[in-house]
């Protein structure tokens, strides 16, 4: 019997020296210059961070080569970021160029740090995922490529989150970020009447619509479903539960655009990313119609937001109708929420530690 | 088809940013599902549509979560991703590593699996990309053998994670890692055996800034705060201001309860109107620390949009201390996953339920007085239940 | 049983604010249905429940509207009051009056009614307190004699009612009440006879300060705005500030945009980001005034919270001029109407017709193109219909 | 045949001859002093006003009292406001003292402007109206005795405008007023089996409850329904479909009190009034529970709030959380909203007049 339930490995086993030694004693920290952080301890001691781009999606023999930098100069330690990058830390200060000079050896940039686009918190896409809508390391692919500078510099008014997700599921935090991606569908899910009856349960499948645009099929001899077109907004929640409800689409498959969203509770209570673009169509490799909506949106930000702003900030001063102004976005009936299944409820609990005592 | 023409991905090799499709190729050339896994991404650039099939039920004896099963739809063209499912595996809190511990994961990758990762999952999870039915249980007991385990997926508690915390950070008010971990080991159960209604998230922040991003994602949020007044360094404030940064501008005018006053010469501050936000901290981390009663704000309900739309984690307990064994917070978490069992819906997540059913129905089975910390403002609707 | 003991309304003669247990009294001591009154509120008081039934349908020839039909729930004890329906009297727009049109109303109704009245009720009509089916008929008959009309009723368009705009106040940019006369005279059949599902209110402010709170209580909300700059006359400002007005505290830090500045010497306004919100203008009436290019915003949707919660209006038109004889926000109101009398429920206002079936639609059967002004932001959630 | 559909008489007929010659040409105003008002004229013209207070129901009786009162200075004319006060114009400032005489000779207060509590927007309750939870015109008449200060001067930190209405149709602007007091119910309808058959129907009455706590009742041979006591929130629509079902209670009637709306665009866009009291008992015939908050909570803010600052923006700035700290008002579950057949669309509608161009 081999032993179950041991849990993860403790993570004080994991940590540097340097750490353990001064866990819970920092002081106060600086950003040296993009991607080198330097961390100081109430016991004078210090420890220098050295953070790394990584495409999330890696062989081993890429792990294998982050650790034979970290057992060159980081005692044979290191970490990720709650967004994929990789952190080398050691310290003694000067080693903090040779681990540059090794990670950029790797292909690998240095930056994410400060006012600067970290890495993109993203999902599976056509790379593992049946839910996918669209793919996802590619898009993080196209987009970085081409906002490069703003990883491995820090001249934004303020931190760019992105995130991208195939499926409006949102697996990440897509919802709240800066800018974000999501693979939408456009075109209601193809009944597969044969399927139907053998892989799902009626009840069920008509009950997972929000919208109540299943119907029982109207010929009592076919034990299927029909769907009302008008009332579907292809959320594919029967498909999720019911499997003869595909709904991915060659040619209605696509992506939206979100901005605004932010998570810290850094000045302004977290927001929630609100829709910029409908829809986009899927244009592999590169998607360059979705990216150059980014690049723009991130380009007016840069020049029209004030120093410290968050996007979402930026936006809600200057207002959405400036910002679809600016932004040359056409504003459409889809901008415009119809959803009525949401309560107002959620709207009036503080969704902030925002609060007086 | 990889060999007739110059694939689409291979556009994907090019640019500065560090390529996947470089990735699966370093596995592709001795990996025989990594190398198709290239033809299924090349497939579905044509087709702009997905090849992956609905999943299936798969998982390692004694556990009900922790695989995500995966099929290809043309199992003829890709023999060897016919089967790809994915394990995810619990990282030690904080995401540290040593080496030799990361060595020890590859090796048994290589071995069992298509030496694909993701470092990490977007739920922080080991995501060990693909593997067949067959080499589920052997790879499980491999990674057991070196120290790792499963994490969650489906209705069960998910992977806990922590920010940094302490480890490395000034700001933290509370230890996160520590706690994580602890609470991760306590409902080992829980993580691996689903039995909820749905999935079930925890997170902890060190501190307001949310470095996990917990407030959006996490069922049960724990964030660092605390009670008494953040601690000025006015000398070092002085610093600042000879070294020409605009106290004034980028920090008292952003403070969102106007608690700063700035006179050129002293900053003055007002603890009754500070809400943590943590923005003058982070401005001036080397004046300004946070105050010495910490502790953690409770928060529940996070979670995407499927199928109400989004919701943000709200205020549940505003302050509790967080000390080792970590009891109350124990307690409150049990007492919630008891209460959910027992009224979710299927596909339910916590924050729907209490939509659902009310908030005043969850205090009361919580034994938790309504304080208004919990909403932004009272209610606008006279629709009022007394009962 | 006035008589027997001390009614527990005597004591609402007391104090300074002007009695309306005086005003019954004062005519009890003529009107049988007044003394009536003085008992059924007096019983109301005793038992803290209302003693008036169910409606009942009541009018006058040819109308459907304006009359509320009232019984009393214990007419042996209140005959005077058995029945007790009030009339809805249309006022003049702006609630001008000349004393001979009211002396002629006060007769009409000392020979027809109860001899109380509302100046005004809530929506703005001059409410006629109570009097008998049998007397309704000739009442109104008398009103029209004297020139009044009835206001409105039941599915109908109510009573519209303007602030006193260009009448007496410089900060109109519209001519409210010449506006709102002038669709109460359009619109008489509408306002008549109830055909529609449920009640439409009109109101018209001459500016942002919405003096008739239209965006709370009107389905059509008229609101005057300008396009151009707000006048500014720097002069009068270095008055204001010579006088030891606080320019900056009271004005400039208070716009919601940021749109002035105030060195000093002179105010200056960027106009681009100025939402004409009135504060400034109305801290210095003398300095500064609305532009000149002026118009109307429109906006849709105000009611009260049953069932679904209160609406306030929103942004339906940006900016529309209103020129004599207002032909394009006639013809959007009759758009408006018949689009509502065809897809609303029984009982379904139009701001929850256009929630229900979606903004979209009825923007498209109105012709207008959405604009972002229309909503402070857009959606959050991904369940977009493409239809 | 009579006449019908004759209209309004024509409101240019009603004006003062002042008006008249000054339609449109207004420069400016000033608040003489609490309740009186001097608008100057482009032309030069001048127009004095006098504002007075009005219990709003009135006798005839009093109508021709004021009518004297304009006979005799303003050449018979005079308006109303959007609150019931009376309004005297003239164009003679020697007039103002001598009509200031008169009103007060009638009991009346002067004032109502500027930073002063006006009139309270109110409705018919036990007076006329079936529907009524509470009175109106009592709790008006001892609310306003004891704040009659707040009407004859103007040392509030801004306007306060109050509103009451008998029950949750809210017949007036209380949803968005300052402070406001509401008619509620607190136990379920009484079923009136015999007579339901008769004077409902039943699908319609069933429909008519937004919460579902409606049902047809179990046994089949009676025509009639019952309610699900704990879905029920007392919102007494059944029974303005269904007058079987009788809501009102001599036990259970009373008012809640709502506070920080606001109507105007001035500053912020306009607001909802929110909840500060679930219950408090009625009380006739002056209601001094109700009375009491209401007073207590016009002084923490008259002491508390920042010049210019309404009740709402007050306690935006301030929080929620301090507003119930200072008011020793409790928390309560009733507070939190929990209304969820209320959709969340609405709240994203620009309900103001504040937008760039
Ligand atoms: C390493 C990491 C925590 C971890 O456990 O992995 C981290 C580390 C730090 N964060 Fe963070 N944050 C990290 C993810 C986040 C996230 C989560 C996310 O991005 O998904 C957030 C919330 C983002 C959001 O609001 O949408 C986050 C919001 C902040 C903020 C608030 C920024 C703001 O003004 O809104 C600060 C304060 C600041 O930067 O001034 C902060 C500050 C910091 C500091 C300065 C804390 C410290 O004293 O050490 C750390 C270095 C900052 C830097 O990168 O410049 N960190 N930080 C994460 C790095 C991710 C990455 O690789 O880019
Ligand atoms: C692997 C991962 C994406 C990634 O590339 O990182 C992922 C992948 C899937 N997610 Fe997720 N989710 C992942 C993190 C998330 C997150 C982020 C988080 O946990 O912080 C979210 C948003 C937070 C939340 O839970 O609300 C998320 C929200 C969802 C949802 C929507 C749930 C909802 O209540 O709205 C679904 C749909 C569902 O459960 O039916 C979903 C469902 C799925 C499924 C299981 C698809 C399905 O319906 O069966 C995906 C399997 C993909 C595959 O074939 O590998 N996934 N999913 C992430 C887990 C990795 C890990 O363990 O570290
Ligand atoms: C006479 C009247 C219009 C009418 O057609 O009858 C009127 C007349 C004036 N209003 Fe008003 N308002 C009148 C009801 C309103 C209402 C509606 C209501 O109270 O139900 C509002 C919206 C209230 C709200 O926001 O809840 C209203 C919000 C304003 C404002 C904005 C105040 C604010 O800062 O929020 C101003 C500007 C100001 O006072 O600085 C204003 C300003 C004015 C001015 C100064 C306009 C002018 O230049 O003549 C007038 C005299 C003000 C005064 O009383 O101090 N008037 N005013 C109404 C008098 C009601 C009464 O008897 O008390
Ligand atoms: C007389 C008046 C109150 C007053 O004392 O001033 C009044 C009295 C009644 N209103 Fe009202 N409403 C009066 C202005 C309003 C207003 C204010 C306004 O028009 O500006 C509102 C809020 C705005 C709105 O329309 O939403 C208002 C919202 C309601 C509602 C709730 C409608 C909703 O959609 O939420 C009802 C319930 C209904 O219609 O079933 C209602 C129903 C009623 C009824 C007809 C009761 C009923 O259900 O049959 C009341 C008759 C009382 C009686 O016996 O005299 N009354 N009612 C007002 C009309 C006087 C006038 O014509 O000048
Ligand atoms: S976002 Fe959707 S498609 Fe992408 S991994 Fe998550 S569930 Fe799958
Ligand atoms: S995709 Fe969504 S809206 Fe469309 S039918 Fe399926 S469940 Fe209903
Ligand atoms: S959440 Fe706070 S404590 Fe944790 S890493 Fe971020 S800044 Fe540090
Ligand atoms: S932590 Fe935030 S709220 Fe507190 S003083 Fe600093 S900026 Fe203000
Ligand atoms: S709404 Fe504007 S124009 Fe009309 S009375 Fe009020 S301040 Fe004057
Ligand atoms: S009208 Fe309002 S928005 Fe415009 S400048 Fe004046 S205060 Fe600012
Ligand atoms: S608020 Fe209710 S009780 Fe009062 S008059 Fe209006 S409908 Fe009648
Ligand atoms: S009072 Fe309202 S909630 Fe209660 S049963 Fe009647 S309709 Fe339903």
């Amino acid at each position: 019997m081999v032993k179950t339930d041991i849990g993860p490995p403790n993570y004080k086993l994991m940590l540097p020296e340097v750490i353990t030694e001064n866990y819970g004693k920092w002081k106060y920290h600086e950003i040296l210059r993009p991607g080198v952080l330097r961390h100081v301890s109430e016991t004078g001691d210090e420890v220098y961070t050295v953070r790394a781009g990584s495409p999330k999606l890696v062989s081993i023999d890429f792990v294998r080569d982050i650790c034979d930098i970290a057992d060159k100069y980081c005692d044979g330690h290191l970490r990720f970021t709650s967004r994929y990058n990789i952190e080398f830390m050691t310290p003694d200060k000067d080693k903090v160029e040779p681990i540059i000079e090794a990670v950029k050896k790797l292909g690998l940039p240095v930056g994410g740090t400060g006012n600067s686009i970290s890495n993109i918190v993203h999902t599976q896409g056509w790379v593992h995922c049946h839910s996918a809508a669209t793919d996802a390391s590619p898009l993080v692919k196209a987009i970085m490529d081409e906002l490069y500078d703003h990883f491995t510099n820090m001249k934004l008014p303020a931190k760019l989150r992105i995130a991208i997700a195939c499926c409006i599921n949102m697996c990440g935090a897509v919802h709240c970020s800066d800018l974000a991606v999501v693979g939408v569908h456009t075109k209601v899910p193809k009944v597969d009447h044969e399927n139907l009856p053998k892989w799902c349960e009626i009840p069920t499948t008509m009950a997972s619509c929000p919208t109540g645009a299943i119907r029982r099929h109207p010929d009592p001899t076919i034990k299927s479903v029909t769907i009302i077109e008008e009332r579907c907004m292809y959320c594919a929640n029967c498909f999720t539960v019911c499997p003869a409800l595909p709904i991915a689409d060659s040619e209605g498959d696509g992506v939206a655009i979100y901005a605004g969203g932010k998570v810290s509770n850094a000045r302004r209570p977290p927001m929630f990313s609100r829709l910029i673009v409908p829809y986009l169509p899927n244009n592999p490799p590169r998607w360059p119609e979705m990216v150059a909506v980014i690049k723009k949106v991130v380009d007016i930000y840069a020049k029209n937001a004030r120093q410290g702003e968050r996007v979402g900030e930026w936006i809600e001063r200057v207002g959405w109708e400036k910002f679809f102004q600016l932004t040359e976005i056409p504003f459409t009936e889809q901008h415009i929420d119809d959803y009525t299944v949401r309560s107002a409820v959620p709207g009036t609990f503080r969704t902030t530690t925002q609060f007086r005592w | 088809m990889a060999e007739r023409e110059i694939p689409l991905y291979d556009d994907l090799e090019k640019g500065p940013w560090p390529s996947y499709i470089k990735e699966i190729k370093r596995m592709a050339e001795r990996n025989p599902a990594a190398k198709d896994l290239l033809g299924v991404q090349e497939l579905c650039f044509k087709e702009k549509i997905t090849h992956w099939k609905h999943g299936g039920i798969v998982g390692v004896t004694g556990y009900g979560g922790g695989v995500i099963g995966r099929y290809s739809d043309a199992p003829e063209k890709f023999p060897n991703v016919a089967s790809f499912h994915t394990m995810r595996v619990n990282h030690p809190a904080g995401w540290f590593y040593t080496t030799k511990a990361l060595r020890k994961l590859c090796d048994v990758w290589e071995k069992y699996g298509s030496g694909l990762t993701n470092f990490h999952g977007s739920t922080g999870d080991i995501i060990l990309l693909g593997t067949t039915t067959a080499n589920l249980q052997t790879c499980f007991d491999a990674l057991i053998e070196i120290g790792f385990d499963l994490g969650g997926s489906g209705g069960d508690i998910r992977t806990p994670t922590a920010c940094i915390g302490p480890a490395r950070c000034e700001y933290a008010c509370i230890d996160a890692p520590d706690i994580i971990h602890d609470l991760t080991m306590e409902f080992q159960d829980e993580i691996h055996r689903p039995r909820f209604p749905y999935k079930f998230k925890i997170k902890a922040s060190g501190c307001a800034n949310d470095c996990v991003a917990a407030i959006a994602r996490a069922d049960f949020t724990i964030i660092g705060t605390w009670k008494d007044s953040l601690r000025i360094d006015q000398n070092a404030v002085s610093e600042y201001a000879k070294d020409g940064f605009d106290i004034k501008t980028v920090v008292v005018d952003k403070c969102p309860t106007d608690a700063l006053d700035w006179d050129g010469k002293e900053l003055k501050l007002k603890p009754e109107d500070c809400v943590r936000c943590m923005h003058c901290i982070n401005k001036m981390p080397k004046a300004l620390r946070p105050g010495l009663d910490q502790g953690a704000t409770i928060l529940i309900g996070g979670k995407a949009p499927v199928i109400m739309g989004a919701y943000l984690s709200w205020v549940l307990v505003p302050f509790m201390k967080m000390e080792p064994p970590y009891t109350e917070v124990k307690e409150l978490l049990r007492k919630i996953l008891d209460w959910w069992d027992e009224n979710g819906r299927v596909r339910e997540r916590v924050a729907e339920l209490i939509e659902r059913i009310g908030l005043r129905r969850f205090l009361r089975a919580m034994g938790i007085k309504p304080v208004p910390q919990m909403v932004y403002a009272p209610r606008t609707n006279p629709f009022v239940f007394f009962d």
